[in-house]
């Protein structure tokens, strides 16, 4: 991984190197205990961040499709409890859920080779994390994306061709997030995390007990606008789940640049759990985010979850990613793979066969072909549109530039003879 | 007649309490808005009576206090946001013209953004930096905003009734220095539509247009000048966005000259387009070409410099010398 | 001859490369310039020579890279901000007016700000949301700011040179589809100064203004309009704040008619102020009233409407043909 | 304290008030561990953020006067170590500082009563944190205050009549920042951390060892720009200290309003170590700034310090706190006083005698005696500053202004006959 000079380098070398384990917690009452060492403090976050290792993730499901962390005494039994009595159907349900966002993921990708997009923001690699968490919803939770959640649209219900008008050009994400609780993609990183959690705030003045979750990456978590929403959420005890899903880049910049601490640490500087959860599990993702809102919706208040997970693809069409990173990096991810996962734990279990992967596949050309057939026959808009929702109460300036482009359209008309 | 006199912050506050009363969905947010009432005491008592749950007191930071209005507006409620001064809405910016403005027109209609955001401006009253601002402008030029600023009591009261029901966005322009003037208020009056322009003084030689602390400036001048014989029609824009330009055309058609007048910096003020646009629609009846009467080029200077900064009755009449020298 | 022929994209990479060899000072800080060279490689290359601690890949946080720069200038460096794109500079835009713009006065001038921010600007790359916007005016409307924008490689080369001398903060906007426009870089020209307006072709029947991306749809306006046996002036503005209006003036006492051409909404637009000002100096020479086209009063549309909404060929010729009309 | 009922209050009012000691740091790893449960973590940092303990604070002068800390064993034995060699000399030297600067702040707020200034923010109550931490700065290092760093001014040199330009309304702060390392006062909230951050950056390429201190409020902290300069700072390891003196207060707004937590908890999640330490505590502020400063001249990158502390007056003379608060608060606080506790300390150890005491009441009467002449006979700008400084380099624009201005002044003396 590429690490920054600027951020690891002491400007003096001596001294700040000395290894040891307690680094943040040191700083947990009033700072690092006197004589315990500042020095400590320093690299140990230092060598936290940069590791990220393994071990500091909830997993319920590993690589190989085991199931763990089940035993009474895990540490992560009670995030099992969320999901103890998941039934096969379940399970295959999300097998399902993942692998048909793979596809319809993948299409859309052709698509914009095809010039039917112009841009595509895959989601490869993060669909456990998406599923997960998205099938933890209830129908009355709210959802703020940004703009790579169509997993999380999928369990949300909306017709994955909606999703396409924004990329398409077609429009700005014109899909009524009422309908759906879900709503549009919001491109501006940070913004939505203070919608989110305006929405909260109303949710409890309202008296309702439903939940709110806001995605966003691991960039985003740099925007003073995320902070603020993390305030905001923890002041007001706000029912608001964040779900930052850190895919180890933002474009072409890895964690070192964004954070120098994990990033589920940010939440505990707020007062409200934090959480790094597998993201390429969906067991796991599933699991902790039914915590989390199940606390936000019993009025406990915000959390964060970190789901650790890797964008396997470019940013988005445009992105070339072998500019700033290593393709091993992605081949070590590509063994993490969260479709393989639970697909090799179902069938161990025997909880599928044969006819239902069968099934599956031929559901998914489906898909895949309903996809394109939608996308290609999606009309231009109409260029009246530009003027149309500028304003909810009209506007007389607005009135007047649209009359004054129907008469300069209308003398092209008298020009053809029309 | 249910006239009452009463300050222009005062009316504000009332139709703030009226809002409240008749809706269960209005907010109130901000920096101090609830024990203190504000730093100008426009809400002033609204916490006591409508607890802390309609009238909230924020954490110090205006792209938050905005950013939630907007998830609040989601939910179905109507946030009223306080921005304490005119120079700390900057930090909001992002979310009134990235998120706010854009809401309705990037959800094809589907989703309303009634939020209203007070923002005292102005200059005239002493203050120490970034407390004497006039930044209307950079609002006005964005679209999905509407920008309203009025100059008296009365439409205070009223233009604050017509903001809060709006399904758009509305940036709330109070005129700092005329919080203590007092004008009548009939809260019975049907009003006319927000976004109307008013003729508040006819005149035929020159035409003043302006808005908000500006309003009464110009009806000092048109005193004056017409001590010189002189007869001026001023106009309360009362709206920035959008202007009414119907109105003004009307008023220049006769008196053939005019001059706009706001305290924000003259390159890029409302008066640019103001002058671009009546140019257009008048050329061939203007006399004299628009003339502006703001402020210069440079950060607002401090308090003790502010009168030469700032239009006042001399520099207003030179202008209108000046245009009528054509 | 040192002219070499490039790209506008490249001309500002091998401006930057010069600044960071000749002054140890000088610095590239924004989202993605290092390894990747910006989404649109105008920073490639530079982190490979210069390294990670003069070309900077920051946090994704565009008001924490304004402010640190702010205070990076304070310490002596002289930093070059990329914005990713016009959309994302808003929240930045609070350090920038509040801070960067103010500082020098604020200081009474024992502080300079050296700043050069640098966004790639306005539509037809066929872009979703937030990443074809022109928010000039939001800039020039602000004191203590300059506001810039080249419309070829040439400019773009030395005007980028100037910016990062300025002991000023400098808001640098990139035609962005304008980026692979070739034409011929002197590297040893001796520039003109970096507020100067040129004329690009000369008229003698109506002037046409524009700068950045709008120069050469003009450029081809004018060609257009040769062919029907009309003479137009075109003048490239290079400098958005301030303007050189008395190149504009020059022009237009020759052909007593202006329109000014740009992306951005053209209520309260720079055209806005060019033709405000204008009617004042040039009042008894104009023909016609100062026409302006630009972008509507609307949120940027989706890319598939941009070309109906972006100024283009036929509109200016329309407008010539109104101001001609008069 | 006033209480925010929307912050408090559980959407349900079951289940979520256990009692529990463990809260935030529970979330330490992986979010509170899975059986302690989340409901605990929650009522458990809410009760932290309403006590604000004293135990928590490093203290190493009581109220009564008493050294204490001083012990091997003392948690804050390192802290008191940045002070245990301080001579007698340097204690008067501490309560003479603190004297002065209040006497100066009591000449401002009687300026300002009598009209000579628009406006004083008074830091009443805050002389220890602002004295403690502005001597603990060195020459070479640089700080950025806020509006009410009255003392810190004091400690780096700033001529004090220099402070009140601003507040008198000639000058937005004219005096020169690098003549002292003391940038300008700062009005809009939190925007100096950011300069801050980005000043220690540059001190790290040049390879110097200074240092940076950055001064803001408890308000201040809920501000996106104080979250994204905590993260800068931490990114890059810079060598910035955040001294956020919380006073209680953000104009009428209490701790409540503005986090849940205690503020120095929030350092931790960005990957740095926070101290809250007793800020009406000369010695204690000064030796918790010294260890910060100190760890960062040594490139151990940033430390926030939280000064517990309490604004005794009004937030400006423009407020009126009674709107707000109960005078009883600030009486419970006046029993903390900083200066009377030092002089207490000075008596008992016999460090300083009446001669001492009276002669610094002299200096006193001479210190407020120069403010008031200096304010009186400073002269109102030349109106011509007003284009003065907008740009170094010149602008078209202000150059044509500037004329047009000239012209119009020129009228009125042509008309005066002049
Ligand atoms: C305010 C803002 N600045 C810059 C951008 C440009 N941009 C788009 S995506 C992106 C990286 C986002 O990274 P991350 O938050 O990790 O999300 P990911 O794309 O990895 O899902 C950037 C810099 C933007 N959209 N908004
Ligand atoms: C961005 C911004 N918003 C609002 C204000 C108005 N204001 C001035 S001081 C203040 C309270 C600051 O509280 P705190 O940070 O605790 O500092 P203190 O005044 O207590 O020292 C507010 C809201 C401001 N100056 N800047
Ligand atoms: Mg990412
Ligand atoms: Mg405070």
């Amino acid at each position: 991984m590429t690490e920054s000079t600027a951020a690891r380098k002491p400007r003096r070398s001596a001294g700040s190197k000395a290894a040891g384990t307690t680094g943040t917690k040191a700083a947990g009452t009033t700072g690092s205990k006197a004589g315990t060492g500042a020095q400590r403090t320093t690299s140990t976050t230092r060598t936290a961040a940069q590791k990220g290792s393994e071990t500091e993730l909830v997993q319920l499901l590993t690589p190989e499709g085991e199931r763990v962390g089940t035993a009474k005494n895990s540490p992560y039994a009670e995030y099992a409890s969320y999901v103890a009595d998941i039934t096969p159907d379940e399970l295959r349900g999300l097998y399902r859920d993942m692998v048909l966002t793979r596809r319809f993921d993948a299409e859309a990708t052709a698509l914009q080779r095809q010039g039917e997009l112009g841009l595509w923001a895959s989601l490869l690699g993060q669909e456990a994390a998406q599923i997960g968490s998205g099938r933890a919803t209830r129908e009355d939770d709210y959802v703020f994306p940004t703009y790579r959640e169509h997993g999380v649209a999928w369990c949300r219900g909306v017709d994955p061709t909606n999703l396409l008008g924004m990329f398409r050009g077609v429009n700005n994400g014109g899909w009524d997030p009422n309908s759906n609780n879900f709503h549009l993609y919001t491109i501006v990183i940070g913004s939505q995390a203070l919608h989110a959690t305006g929405y909260a705030m109303g949710i409890t003045k309202d008296g309702a007990d439903s939940g709110v979750i806001a995605y966003f990456g691991d960039g985003a978590s740099s925007q003073g606008d995320v902070s603020e929403a993390f305030n905001f959420a923890a002041v007001y005890n706000a029912p608001v789940v964040f779900f930052c899903q850190n895919n180890q880049w933002a474009i072409s910049e890895s964690n070192e640049k964004q954070t120098r601490v994990p990033l589920y640490q940010r939440a505990q500087g707020f007062g409200f759990p934090g959480v790094r959860v597998d993201g390429n599990d969906v067991l796991a993702s599933l699991a902790v985010t039914r915590w989390a809102l199940d606390r936000a919706r019993r009025g406990e208040g915000p959390a964060l979850i970190e789901a650790y997970t890797y964008r396997m693809g470019a940013h988005t069409t445009s992105d070339d990613p072998s500019r700033y990173r290593h393709d091993d990096e992605r081949v070590a991810w590509e063994a993490k793979d969260p479709i393989l996962r639970l697909r090799r734990f179902l069938e161990s279990a025997h909880h599928a066969d044969e006819g239902f992967f069968a099934e599956l596949e031929a559901e998914s050309e489906t898909l895949g072909k309903r996809v394109r057939e939608v996308v290609r026959a999606m009309p231009d808009p109409d260029r009246f549109a530009i003027f149309e929702h500028a304003y909810a109460d009209g506007h007389a300036l607005v009135d007047e530039e649209r009359a004054q482009f129907a008469a300069y359209q209308a003398s092209f008309a008298d020009a053809e003879g029309v | 007649m249910a006239a009452e006199k009463m300050a222009l912050a005062k009316a504000i506050n009332e139709s703030l309490r009226r809002a409240l009363e008749s809706d269960p969905k209005v907010l109130i947010m901000g920096e101090d808005v609830g024990k203190l009432g504000g730093v100008f005491r426009v809400t002033d008592g609204l916490q006591k009576d409508f607890g802390e749950d309609r009238v909230i007191d924020t954490p110090l930071a205006e792209s938050g206090i905005v950013g939630t209005a907007i998830g609040l507006a989601l939910r179905g409620y109507r946030p009223v946001v306080e921005i304490q001064f005119d120079g700390f809405v900057f930090p909001a910016y992002d979310q009134i013209v990235t998120q706010l403005a854009k809401m309705h027109a990037r959800s094809l209609g589907k989703v309303k953004m009634p939020v209203v955001i007070r923002i005292p401006y102005g200059g005239g009253i002493g203050a120490v930096e970034h407390h004497s601002e006039s930044p209307e402008a950079l609002f006005a030029h964005v679209a999905g905003l509407k920008v309203v600023s009025p100059s008296n009591a009365a439409d205070a009261y009223w233009m604050m009734q017509q903001a809060i029901q709006s399904d758009d966005p509305v940036i709330y322009f109070e005129p700092k220095r005329r919080y203590w003037d007092k004008a009548e208020v009939d809260k019975e009056a049907i009003p006319g539509p927000l976004h109307a322009a008013r003729v508040v003084r006819e005149g035929t030689d020159l035409t003043l247009a302006a808005y908000g602390p500006m309003v009464k400036l110009c009806q000092e001048v048109a005193d004056a000048a017409a001590e010189e014989g002189r007869s001026l029609e001023v106009v309360d824009l009362r709206s920035i966005s959008p202007v009414d330009f119907d109105t003004i055309q009307a008023s220049v058609e006769k008196t053939r000259r005019l001059i706009v007048v706001h305290e924000a910096p003259v390159f890029l003020g409302s008066g640019a387009e103001i002058a671009a646009r009546i140019t257009e629609r008048c050329f061939y009846h203007l006399e004299a070409p628009v003339l502006r009467v703001g402020g210069y080029h440079a950060p607002y200077p401090p308090a003790r410099l502010e009168e030469e900064y700032l239009p006042d009755l001399d520099r207003v009449l030179d202008a209108v010398d000046r245009s009528l020298a054509y």
